[in-house]
């Protein structure tokens, strides 16, 4: 049977996954993406230990999964429309070649 | 360990949502790579189905897969350009920084599968009960305590779109 | 619990945060309106303290860190509530003759309105570390105030101001830390009551014999600084000249009366037989205050240069009044009656100093709106052909500070001058040329300014606006009212004063 | 309603309708000039008349009649009550009417004399303000309040003086009365808190427990500190207020100076009233100063050196008011000297005789410069007695008042019980001469400034030109002419219904008294030297001399001391260069000693805390950094390294801090 460990050792995964699209790609868009992976496997723990924990009853778990979809909806809005002006000022989305991450 | 068909279907969901997070991170076509990212939220989607938060699964998708996608591939269509939508994948130290990204990545991986695996408390069997997450008891539960960081998620979100609005739709100077 | 106190604390408070979001435009009327409701919630204050009961009453106390003895614990005797009168006053007044045209206004009014709400927590707060928190938070706004609004020399005045309090702050904060160690306790009631059954003294003598002198003389630096007693004085004038008016109104009307405030909330509760041993120093300081800077007084040519020497000057004869008080302090009854004269007149002079220092500056400020920002004595000449009124009730102001009876100045002076005479006798017949330097020095204002010629230049000059009058006429009348029916005020002190011994 | 009541509602009425009217006229607009004195006309004669319902009840009420009203000011405490009170007794009714009278007559003046003035408004108003404070200085059954009005009268002398403020000279005089007068003040003040302190009380009268009465005197003269009782003390303080105000020496500097204020004022206040405040204290504080025989007699001293100086100065001044001013200054003399030898009533009656002929004689020197243009210097003036009759006899009674003619003029009668107080004076008779002497001087320079100004021929263009003034200006005079000669008839030895009525007792009507044997050889001697003081001035100034003008024939034969005496004794001038340049001194020297000494101290420990932390800057660097800084440039250059080894400065940190993550997570494991 799928125990609660294997779910954790997937959300892991995803978790790393998230992480190495942030540290791989140049592209901040994708870095966006790799973001909101991280924060998928953050909330398929809370979807987990909810399932698996000992009161099942209270929904604390979902709530907070919940919020946090909402939260990172709205993170992905404005980092969106950021990504976009600075675009437009610098004609450019790679982190890595605006100026200001330069000294 | 013998696997039954709720056993199997997991791990078919589990390899889907990884591999498109896999692709992700190796399309190199930031179009493409959004439509794959897009299909490992519909995996983690799936997850949630699995593991009985329906409700929840639904507000993944509609909220990832019918919202941030569509509007991540809007705004890599805006940022198309041909000397800057590619990536800048050259450079004296490219492979060093793949190479990095990746160590560090599955360091991490590593680090935490070792803790999970570690601890013995966590080796539990998912109940017999098939779990069903009730809409009614989860809308009780918001409002009965959770009304204040409800407003507030609410206000959030109107002003994240606010202000995401207001962001992209700056005037562009005249002489810029 | 009674929320009146947090109240008149915290509503300046929101006014500065309100008004740091608030638009530009709109400041000015927010602040003013937040002003205008804090006076009506001092007069409140004032018309629902009782007379007949007296003693500390409003109290509001809240467990804030209890380790370390703090505590949000706020009460009003009758002086409290006096100096929330008055700062309630000059708030509104203070904004009010601010000129309308002001670099940064949303930033400037929410700072006034800081200052506003530190001096009402100083006035009100009954436990140390949070009178010390107002105490500090008092400096920020106004070095910001100096500093960025300033005259042409404001840096360095407001630098000046800062270090020189922040010194006093210092030994003052240690002072107190060794009366906790010794004690246990930063709450003001709790140490008055100590030190009335003489076990202050004994429990802060226990390291060494000197420890208490210098706890002593760690408070009064700090006290002295602010109010400011001579020599610790230099800061002052250059600070006010610098500042800009609505500022100087504030500095003069309500952070000269924290230092006195202190003294009396602190140093004669605490310390009565410091006071008394130290007696011959103390009023040494308090007539150096009223001769020294009154003849120093003579020799500027600066309009708020001599309002700034006038102000410590004033300041100096409730300092006499305080360290008589001090020096006669024990148990003979025969002196009652004279402590209880110099007190009230101590606190009359507070108010009243408040509120005339703060006119004369406003006036001062007026003068300099319609000259181009000329202040000296010798520029201006004969304004009381071109500007009667903005003249007549300067004039009134310029008399009250002088103290003619019939205006608030006489009857503090008068009755400071009574009770001290009973207590300490000779020391007061040494002030008494003070009165007259006052005068000299006040009238040569009225004589270089008012009088004489006008010069062609001024044949201009305007008199006051309907909105300065506005203002300026209630504040003046208030002089004339006061000092016909001191009453009014003193009936806050029918039953005594709650902190002393 | 009982009879005390409605005294106390008539003796409220005295000062109230000045005060009222100051209040209205304050706020009036300046065109309203007529309105404006005919209100402050109409409450000075509410005021005119409650005095007089109250002098009708005090004489009525007979021997040692005396009312009192107290009240309480404000309360402080358990302790504390300051009271105060109002008081009507017959020291000081008789001075009610007379200022009431005198105000009255002035306003009536005021109105021709200032109607031109474009504000005149603002004129009435602080001339009613200077009322209402007189009359409640005389009405006060307190030290404190008669202190409040005492200086609010003041203010409205220093109003008043300086009412031409565009003028420097005025703006300038105004302040020196200011000062020197509170420097009495400072005396009165002190004085006042000494007595609040020794008796518990301020009020004059309380039933037993005033300051006046008996039982808090005789603890006063007990007390002895600092070898003399503390009656001693406290009635020396007072007098020096009573100095300040009432311009004797040393403080008459700033009456002649207030000559600079409109005419009228000068008549009300600097000769009739506010002056003969100091006088009128020390006779309502009389029996503090019985307490004191050491008092009695510096007070004694000071009015006879006043009153001799005075006459002397006076003789040698060119101004015409500036003459009147020192003569006022040589009376107000007299009238010490008179309460220091212990005649209180003669005082009090030469006060009252004295501020009707002075007002008069300040009224007519008013008229007479109207009528030739502005005109001061009475060497330029003569012959105006044709040109101005009525001015000229008006003023002809009121010098011959001043100058002690005999039998039919009042200052006669009063300087003469004067003369006869100080002969009886059993201390010195030190007094009493120089009090003859400055009678003859008197009758001299009065006669002096008659003869120049009103005979012989004119000496100016204006004073050829000369004109009667208008008849709301003469009315007064005429009116005041008559009050000149009229009191004489109760204050003759003959008949002294006046001492009776202060003392106490009842008058007797007996004409023998005139030639008993200590009345008439001071009569005779007295009406000689004032005729030789006359003599003497028509020697010198005759209506047919021909001198040029604006010369004085008296500087040729006094020579060096004339100089002195038209300098008035170099006393301002020794002001100047003593106290007024010690002030100005010591102010710079508080100056300085803020900046260099209390300011030195902050720039020292500045400039200390600055060096120390200099000298810890350089320890730094020099020494502990030397080896660190090393160790940091050779990470600097490897982070430079780092940093150019990825352009992507954001991906590295990530990177990096990944790693940190996983470190922290093995740590955590591993623990």
């Amino acid at each position: 049977m799928i125990t609660l460990q294997l779910v954790l050792l997937v959300s892991s995964a995803l978790f790393c996954l998230g992480l190495a699209i942030v540290l791989l790609r140049r592209n901040a868009i994708i870095m966006l993406i790799g973001i909101e992976v991280m924060l998928a496997a953050a909330n398929l723990n809370f979807i987990a230990f909810w399932r698996y924990g000992a009161e099942p009853g209270s929904l604390t778990g979902v709530v907070f999964a919940l919020f946090s979809i909402a939260v990172a909806a709205a993170e992905a809005a404005v980092g969106l429309a950021l990504i976009l002006l600075v675009y437009r000022h610098f004609r450019t989305i790679d982190p890595g070649r605006l100026p200001v991450a330069h000294d | 360990m013998n696997l039954t068909a709720s056993g199997l279907l997991f791990f078919a969901f589990a390899v889907l949502t990884l591999g498109a997070g896999t692709a992700v991170a190796l399309v190199r076509e930031p179009v493409r790579a959004a439509l794959v990212g897009a299909l490992c939220f519909v995996g983690v989607g799936l997850l949630y189905l699995w593991l009985g938060a329906e409700f929840l699964g639904f507000i993944q998708w509609l909220v990832y897969v019918g919202a941030v996608a569509v509007l991540i591939v809007f705004v890599i269509l805006l940022t198309r350009r041909e000397d800057a939508g590619g990536e800048t994948e050259g450079g004296r130290f490219a492979g060093l920084r793949v190479l990095g990204g990746l160590g560090v990545a599955l360091a991490l991986f590593g680090a935490l599968a070792a803790a999970v695996l570690g601890s013995g408390s966590l080796y539990r069997e998912v109940p017999e009960e098939p779990m069903v997450l009730e809409i009614a008891a989860l809308g009780r539960e918001l409002v009965a305590g959770a009304v204040p960081p409800l407003i507030l998620v609410g206000v959030v979100l109107t002003v994240a779109l606010v202000g995401g609005v207001t962001l992209a739709l700056v005037e562009r100077k005249p002489d810029a | 619990m009674d929320p009146l106190l947090p109240l008149i604390i915290a509503l300046p408070l929101l006014a500065s945060v309100v008004l740091a979001l608030a638009p530009a435009g709109l400041a000015r009327r927010i602040a003013l309106g937040f002003a205008f409701a804090g006076l009506a919630l001092a007069l409140a204050a004032v018309l629902r303290y009782d007379t007949a009961v007296g003693g500390l009453q409003f109290v509001f106390r809240y467990d804030w860190i209890p380790a370390l003895g703090a505590e949000w614990y706020f009460g009003a005797d009758g002086l409290g509530v006096l100096l929330v009168l008055l700062a309630g006053l000059l708030g509104p007044f203070a904004l009010w003759m601010t000129p309308p045209e002001l670099p940064l206004p949303r930033l400037f009014f929410a700072l006034m309105s800081l200052l506003q709400a530190a001096a009402l927590g100083v006035f009100l707060s009954l436990n140390f570390v949070v009178w010390f928190l107002f105490w500090e938070l008092a400096l920020i706004p106004a070095f910001f105030l100096i500093k960025l609004w300033g005259g042409d020399r404001a840096g360095p005045a407001a630098y000046q101001f800062f270090l020189y309090t922040m010194t006093g702050s210092i030994a003052m904060l240690l002072a107190f830390l060794a009366l906790f160690r010794a004690t246990g306790s930063f709450d003001f009631i709790d140490l008055a009551e100590a030190a009335r059954a003489g076990e202050l003294m004994p429990s802060l003598a226990v390291g060494a014999p000197v420890a208490a002198g210098l706890v002593f003389a760690g408070v009064f630096l700090g006290l002295a600084v602010k109010v400011p007693v001579v020599p610790f004085h230099t800061w002052l004038p250059d600070t006010y000249a610098e500042a800009p008016a609505g500022v100087s109104m504030i500095l003069t009307g309500l952070l000269s009366k924290m230092g006195l405030y202190g003294m009396l909330r602190i140093l004669l509760p605490l310390f009565p037989e410091l006071m008394q041993a130290w007696m011959a120093p103390l009023l040494v300081l308090a007539l150096a205050s009223i001769l020294l800077s009154a003849l120093a007084a003579l020799a500027q040519t600066d309009l708020k240069r001599i309002l700034a020497y006038s102000s410590i000057n004033h300041l100096g004869y409730c300092l006499l009044g305080l360290f008589a008080v001090g020096a006669a302090a024990g148990p003979a009854a025969g002196l009652a009656a004279g402590r209880e004269a110099a007190l009230a007149g101590v606190c009359f002079q507070m108010f009243s100093h408040g509120v005339t220092a703060a006119t004369l500056f406003a006036f001062v400020a007026v003068i300099e709106a319609r000259s181009g920002g000329l202040r000296g004595l010798h520029d201006f000449g004969g304004l009381r052909a071109a500007a009667p009124m903005l003249c007549g009730l300067m004039g009134v102001a310029l008399f009250a500070s002088i103290g003619l009876p019939g205006l608030s100045g006489f009857v503090g002076e008068f009755l400071i001058f009574k009770g001290a005479f009973g207590l300490v006798g000779g020391w007061v017949a040494l002030a008494l040329p003070g009165l007259l330097l006052t005068a000299g020095f006040l009238l040569r204002v009225l004589l270089r300014v008012f009088s004489g010629p006008l010069p062609e230049r001024w044949q201009a000059f305007p008199d006051l606006t309907r909105r300065e009058g506005l203002m300026l006429f209630p504040i003046v009348g208030l002089m004339v009212v006061l000092g016909c029916f001191p009453g009014l005020l003193l009936r806050l002190f029918h039953s005594g004063f709650a902190l002393l011994p | 309603m009982t009879e005390t009541a409605t005294l106390f509602l008539a003796l409220a009425l005295i000062p109230l309708p000045p005060l009222a009217a100051a209040a209205v006229l304050l706020f009036m607009p300046g065109r309203l000039r007529r309105p404006a004195g005919a209100i402050a006309v109409v409450a000075q004669a509410l005021a005119l008349f409650a005095s007089g319902t109250v002098l009708v009840r005090v004489v009525a009420g007979g021997d040692g009649f005396r009312e009192v009203l107290n009240f309480t000011w404000f309360q402080l405490g358990a302790e504390t009550v300051v009271p105060l009170g109002l008081l009507v007794d017959a020291t000081n009714a008789p001075v009610l009417l007379m200022v009431s009278l005198v105000g009255l007559l002035v306003f009536i003046y005021s109105i021709a004399y200032m109607g031109g003035d474009p504000r005149a408004v603002r004129f009435f108003c602080f001339l009613s303000f200077f009322s209402a404070a007189m009359l409640g200085l005389l009405v006060a059954n307190s030290l404190l309040l008669l202190f409040i009005c005492w200086e609010l009268v003041g203010l409205a002398s220093y109003l008043l003086i300086g009412f031409w403020f565009q003028k420097p000279a005025a703006a300038r005089a105004a302040r020196k009365a200011f000062i020197v007068t509170r420097i009495g003040d400072l005396g009165l003040f002190l004085g006042m808190i000494w007595l609040y302190r020794e008796a518990g009380t301020l009020l004059f009268y309380d039933g037993g427990a005033g300051v006046l009465e008996t039982a808090v005197l005789g603890g006063l003269a007990a007390g002895a500190a600092g070898g003399m009782t503390a009656a001693t003390a406290i009635a020396l303080l007072l007098f020096i207020g009573a100095a300040g105000k009432s311009g004797q020496v040393p403080f008459h500097v700033w009456l002649p100076d207030a000559m600079e204020g409109p005419t009228p004022v000068s008549a009300l206040i600097h000769a009739a009233t506010m002056v003969a405040a100091g006088v009128f204290l020390v006779a309502r504080a009389y029996p503090l100063f019985e307490a004191s025989a050491t008092a009695l007699s510096v007070v004694a001293w000071v009015g006879a050196a006043t009153a001799l100086l005075g006459a002397c100065i006076a003789v040698a001044q060119r101004e015409i008011k500036r003459i009147l001013a020192y003569s006022t200054v040589s009376q107000l003399g007299f009238m010490m000297l008179s309460l220091g030898v212990g005649g209180p009533v003669a005082a009090l009656f030469h006060l009252l005789a004295h501020a009707f002929f002075k007002a008069l004689l300040f009224l007519g020197a008013g008229s007479v410069s109207h009528g030739c243009g502005e005109e001061k210097d009475v060497l330029r003036m003569g012959g105006l007695g044709r040109r101005m009759p009525l001015t000229f006899a008006c003023y002809g009674i009121g010098m011959m008042a001043l100058a002690g003619f005999p039998f039919f003029f009042s200052g006669f009668w009063s300087k003469e019980a004067i003369l006869h107080a100080a002969q009886a004076w059993p201390v010195s008779p030190g007094p009493f001469w120089i009090a003859l002497a400055a009678t003859f001087l008197t009758a001299f320079y009065m006669s002096r400034q008659m003869l120049l100004v009103f005979f012989g021929r004119a000496r100016s263009e204006a004073a050829a030109q000369a004109h009667e003034s208008p008849r709301l200006m003469t009315a007064p005079l005429v009116i005041l002419a008559a009050l000149s000669v009229l009191p004489l008839v109760v204050a003759t030895p003959a008949w002294p219904w006046f001492e009776a009525l202060v003392r106490g007792g009842e008058a007797q009507w007996a004409l023998s008294r005139l030639l008993a044997p200590e009345v008439w050889p001071l009569l005779a001697g007295s009406i000689l030297l004032v005729g030789a003081g006359v003599g003497l001035a028509w020697w010198i100034y005759h209506p047919g001399r021909r001198e040029a003008a604006g010369r004085d024939p008296l500087e040729d034969r006094l020579g060096a001391g004339h100089r002195v005496l038209a300098e008035e004794l170099y006393w301002d001038r020794t002001y100047d260069f003593t106290v007024v340049r010690a002030c100005r001194w010591s102010g710079r020297l508080a100056a300085a000693l803020d900046r260099w000494i209390w300011g030195g101290a902050v720039a020292l420990a500045a400039a200390l805390a600055r060096l120390f932390s200099a000298l810890a800057d350089r320890l730094d660097r020099r020494g502990l950094n030397h080896g660190f800084d090393l160790g940091c440039a050779g990470l600097r250059a490897g982070g430079i390294g780092l940093h150019r080894a990825h352009r992507g400065q954001l991906h590295f940190l990530l990177t990096t801090l990944g790693v940190g993550a996983v470190g922290l997570l093995l740590l955590l494991a591993w623990l």
